[in-house]
């Protein structure tokens, strides 16, 4: 066995670094956005890709999303891999029309003589006392669009290892780069990170026998927080990492449930229309007379996202989860 | 600072060191759309290039009265006609390269099938069997776009894509009156303008978008005049004169693979159909309106220069109808043969690789079919 | 009683009179979009309008969905009520940033002083033979958008009512119009035809005792058909159209499910990340112990919209809604 | 056919017959940017305004000065400072009358105060507290717009509401250099030429959009340019030259008032702060750079002028200054008092009326916080 030399890096950072080595890889892969050449990008993910790669790798476009993704998907009909930066989450709407109507329709328009193999880079979600507009979570829109794949992390190495299977993908993929985690730190391996293959497979991140918390991005680490805490209460918490909305990994997620018997999907967008009443019922379709009780859901409330000074009520926390799981009907338990 | 080192030199400077990027003059369009026929500028006009865009308009129009007829006949879910606009349709084929890339609208089958597609291929989205019936790269013609002016940065990025890489391949894309008010438009013009990309945008101005004429639609001096907002050439042109139009495309076509960039192109065409066969353009013109553009039509225009310079008598003439009846023939023939689907197939290209999901509910379909098979099999019949 | 004269009416009639009346009753109502004027709308809805009222009140914009919608903004904040047509479903997404980023979220933004009173006619669904991008059903992202109403009708009667509803709210409205059945004629009462108040109430159509479909708009028909069916298979089956997406009527929907104790959730709309995961999701919520079965989804396959020669295979028919009735467990049946 | 007839004129004619819409000449922008003050040009311009520009401009600074101040204190979670830019921000709000309608950008704030809205309830946006600080129909400011361009097509919206009701109201809508990029320009210019809006629009050309220098978001002679595309005029003027910027900006809203439509103008000038406090532009521009711009200040610019005739001595200056810093202190004061807030309210303005499920979700959090309350209240204290 080899010995790995875990070094601490953020999530920042290996974005950054799976950029670099799939354009180092692959000269088609082309990164383009608003300031993501000399500046870098405002999180800083693209920087030094200009310097190394040049402006044509990595280029400063005009300011206008639409733009930016249509003109992805012609240099993708010419063969490159296009990464596009969108901004901020709320910024990436005047693209989708590009996103519904070309994107995620183009290879089955074609008959699959045109794919579009374009990763979209979206910073999602909040928590990081953005003013108005900086910090939706968008999710449900582009999980009601077949022919998008939708992709996201929860820590350094998925970061790393999804955006490179993301990007290796020949579909178009929007991948959600949760903003809070940006600065997160963890130990790991800088030297042989590795994508992950295949898309599409959740990640059991703590097991559990109580109930399953079904979770992804930003909400992933309050979930675990959430799990630590539970213990106190005689709960042993399961907590699955979705990391791909679409495709949906129905066997991870049903095998868990079916164990524990009781879930809570856990996420940050609003609760009416998000992602939670697809999981929730699509885990109850399949697992229905496993469930001691409703699959319940802990969400962003129904409102805009909040002011800066308000965020933290609107944010799914430890105890508003714990809450949940004290809702599962424990009093029923054999 | 290697970066931004290779920046523009255009660094902001205040009002006294000011300088305007570029002169304005030169990307204006004149105020009378370019003509070419019947005006003598012909006259250098190659013979053989003449003969063959008038044999292209006759097709043309063949085709476009073939299509609108299937339509009649349940053949076509929709048809929208590009008769009175041939000139446009063909000059925008046959100006470009094999290498070349060709963006059209949902208008612009025409477009496509002078630049050498299966007409019957170029109609399946309208037909209703595929949304695309042809390979895009096999052809270089990229899917008819329906909303509007979206494919215009899907052109930009191709051809920013191709000079990137190196090729010298330019874009045509094709977008109508209307559609130049979608900010797709406007986006994609400022980006070609910015990458210098070998594109070339022309606009066929035929007066309405379904039933919103010109005037609704923009109180500019003219669509050509956009293009120094981009900082573009504008050229302006009599959309149904195919000469003019073949030769500001060729001159555009050449200043965008000389590296040049791109240019806007406004065609002053008219659509002598409705919308399509679903509209019913009594509805928001006169028919007077529409008599007055048949003494401008593409196809006079050019049967009198070229049977005025001796380039063609009636048996000229005759052939080149014979051919378009063979072609339209041929078309109708083709045309009322149903086409085989499988509905399998509405799963398999939705992704490179269909989901589990997508595997469940095609084999959730076939169930279906089968039931569905069984109940309407003959009696007897065992399966 | 006073005696009602019916006649027999389209739901394209009876929403075109319902613009017009509220036209003649408040010289606020304003209509704006593509072809709305001479024309009368591709649809002809807007038919007559520009010539009784003027085209100052009933206006032919230029071909820009977000200009469109972003001016009606402008024109609500100065008092004016603008009732704007998209005029395709899939046509209404270059107007998405205005709808998400400022329509939805203005009343909030400013503590209530800019409410938008605006609606927007979107006509949607498939089973028409339109052409790629004609078919689109976008319920799903505005039902993720707090901040809007969605409503839709599935009756002639519930077309002026609703609609008129709609336009006198003081909140933004996505008035999502089923075009299969713009063309669907029923006996109406032309003379005194009322808005629906308050919106947001749910109606049983077909009252049954085994289980619930719980649908709305394009879908209706189709499962009051499938009811029928039913009978010979022994199935009373209820149905319940929603009518208001937003805000959602769960007593009327789960009353209805605690009553029959099964549900199917039918609708046109791709079934993954589309408005029937939510719904099935509340229901199960609120009714778990009453549920005999899963909530099961009759929706369209998770694709893009099928060309039309393919649609009647995407499209949820009758066979497909009893298949998922077959499905509701009836061994357990005591 | 009432309604055809009351359409314009306009009706598409072949190219014979062909006219342009409107003459452009008039349109196009001069080459250089107008300047005033140091011209001679000032001569005829009011002094009481000119003072009155000048007072505004040091106050204006001071409020950026102390806004960016109360970043660093954590009392604002944003601000993108308006510091050279005065003379943009100052005359747009000193242009307007009462009855007229401001559409700022984010970085517009100094506009809306200038304007006479209070300085902490224009800064609540940045502050964090709610989304917006003012009634927007109490002070026709709109509220500040974050997605860029977006507010453009309100301002026109809100301008043709209000001609359609017989009301004298000019929108004034701001936006920057990388805005115009958006596609939401393009179509808010459109519709206001097409209905001839009482509208005009500013844009702030200062230099960049974030770290994108103009060179790489147009390659048009000037932005100005653009308006020929749209048929509305287009001008150019020195933004750091206050009583220029107010008299283009004057006569845009006379035309505009008049029934003459909109007018675009480009204002040039330069962010002489990065982008907002969290922004690094050391990382793409040189300071030298800025430092060029600092001989063209807009308060010296004014500032030498009033002092060459006369209208400006120390005394005046001073008492300026202490005006400003007045404002600074009261500013500075009031937003390091936390703002009262309510949870509770984060349900309130959803709709008119909040939703069963918005009621239910707010009693969720009322319950929680009781329970957190309840939780951290001090031993032996009964709830
Ligand atoms: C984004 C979008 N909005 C609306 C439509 C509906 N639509 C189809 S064609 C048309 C008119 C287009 O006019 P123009 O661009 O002048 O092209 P023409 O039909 O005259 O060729 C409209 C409004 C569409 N296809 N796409
Ligand atoms: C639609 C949209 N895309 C991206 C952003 C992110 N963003 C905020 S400011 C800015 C630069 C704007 O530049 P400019 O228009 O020149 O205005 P300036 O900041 O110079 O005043 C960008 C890209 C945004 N706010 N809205
Ligand atoms: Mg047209
Ligand atoms: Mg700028």
């Amino acid at each position: 066995m080899t010995t790995v030399a875990l070094k601490p890096a953020t999530m920042a950072q290996a974005l950054g670094r799976a950029l670099r080595d799939a354009m180092a890889e692959d000269p088609a892969v082309h990164v383009l956005g608003e300031d993501v050449g000399t500046l870098g990008g405002v999180f800083r993910i693209t920087d030094g890709l200009a310097a190394e790669f040049g402006e044509d790798r990595c280029t400063d476009t005009p300011l206008a999303e639409a733009g930016i993704l249509g003109t992805a998907v012609g240099m993708a009909m010419y063969g490159l891999r296009p990464v596009v930066e969108m901004q901020f989450d709320a910024f990436g709407y005047p693209a989708l029309e590009q996103l519904f109507s070309h994107v995620a329709k183009m290879r089955n328009r074609t008959r699959g003589a045109l794919p579009l193999p374009i990763t979209v880079r979206v910073p999602y979600g909040g928590g990081i006392g953005g003013v108005e507009h900086h910090s939706d979570s968008s999710e449900a829109y582009y999980m009601a669009t077949p022919g998008l794949h939708v992709v996201t992390p929860a820590t350094v190495a998925d970061a790393y290892g999804l955006l490179r299977a993301s990007i290796a993908s020949d579909d178009p993929v929007v991948f959600l780069e949760p903003k809070r985690l940006y600065w997160s730190k963890e130990s790991w391996n800088p030297d042989g990170p590795q994508p992950v293959e295949p898309l599409g497979r959740a990640v059991v991140r703590r097991t559990g026998r109580s109930a399953t918390l079904v979770t992804y991005g930003p909400s992933v680490p309050v979930c675990l927080e959430a799990a630590e805490a539970a213990r106190a209460e005689g709960w042993d918490l399961e907590v699955v990492d979705l990391r791909s909305l679409v495709p949906f990994d129905d066997e991870t997620v049903c095998a868990s449930v079916r164990r524990t018997g009781r879930a809570v999907v856990v996420h940050e967008s609003t609760g009416f229309g998000g992602p939670g009443g697809e999981i929730a019922a699509r885990v109850t379709e399949r697992c229905f007379h496993h469930l001691e009780a409703p699959v319940l859901r802990v969400a962003g409330f129904d409102i805009p996202y909040p002011p800066p000074m308000l965020e933290r009520h609107h944010l799914p926390g430890v105890d508003r989860i714990l809450d949940a799981v004290a809702r599962l009907q424990w009093e029923a338990e054999r | 600072m290697t970066v931004m080192e290779q920046r523009d030199a255009h660094r902001p400077v205040p009002p006294p060191a000011w300088q305007p990027r570029t002169d304005p003059a030169p990307l204006l369009p004149d105020a009378l759309p370019h003509r070419v026929l019947g005006t003598g500028a012909a006259a250098g006009a190659d013979p053989a290039l003449l003969r063959r865009l008038y044999a292209e308009l006759v097709r043309g129009r063949r085709y476009n009265a073939q299509a609108t007829a299937l339509t009649k006949q349940g053949r076509l879910a929709v048809y929208p006609s590009s008769t009175g606009q041939e000139a446009c349709e063909v000059a925008a084929a046959l100006v470009l390269e094999e290498r070349d890339w060709l963006f059209p609208s949902y208008r612009d089958t025409l477009a496509a099938v002078a630049r050498g597609l299966d007409p019957v291929q170029a109609l399946t989205l309208l037909r209703g069997d595929w949304h695309t019936g042809y390979d895009p790269r096999e052809h270089r013609v990229a899917p008819l776009s329906t909303p509007l002016a979206t494919q215009l940065p899907h052109a930009v990025g191709l051809a920013h894509a191709a000079r990137l890489k190196g090729d010298d391949v330019v874009a045509l894309a094709l977008v109508g009156d209307g559609g130049t008010s979608e900010g797709d438009f406007h986006e994609a013009l400022n980006f070609a303008a910015v990458w210098r990309a070998p594109v070339v945008f022309l606009v066929q101005n035929n007066g309405f978008a379904i039933s919103v004429p010109l005037a609704r639609q923009t109180a500019a001096p003219s669509l050509a005049h956009k293009a120094v907002g981009y900082g573009m050439p504008g050229r302006l042109v009599d959309g149904n004169d195919a000469a003019a139009v073949h030769e500001v495309l060729a001159e555009a076509v050449a200043h965008a693979r000389a590296g040049g960039g791109p240019t806007l192109v406004e065609a002053v065409t008219y659509r002598m159909d409705a919308h399509t066969n679903a509209d019913d353009d009594r509805r928001y013109r006169e028919s007077s309106e529409v008599e007055a553009w048949r003494a401008h039509d593409p196809i006079l225009l050019l049967e009198r220069e070229l049977t005025a310079r001796g380039l063609l008598d009636e048996d000229g003439m005759r052939a080149v109808r014979e051919e378009a009846e063979e072609m339209a023939a041929d078309l109708r023939e083709r045309m009322n043969q149903d086409p085989e689907l499988d509905p399998g197939e509405l799963f398999a290209h939705v992704y490179a690789e269909p989901t589990p999901q997508l595997l469940e509910q095609r084999a959730q379909l076939r169930a279906e079919l089968d039931a569905e098979a069984d109940h309407h099999a003959p009696e007897g019949t065992a399966r």
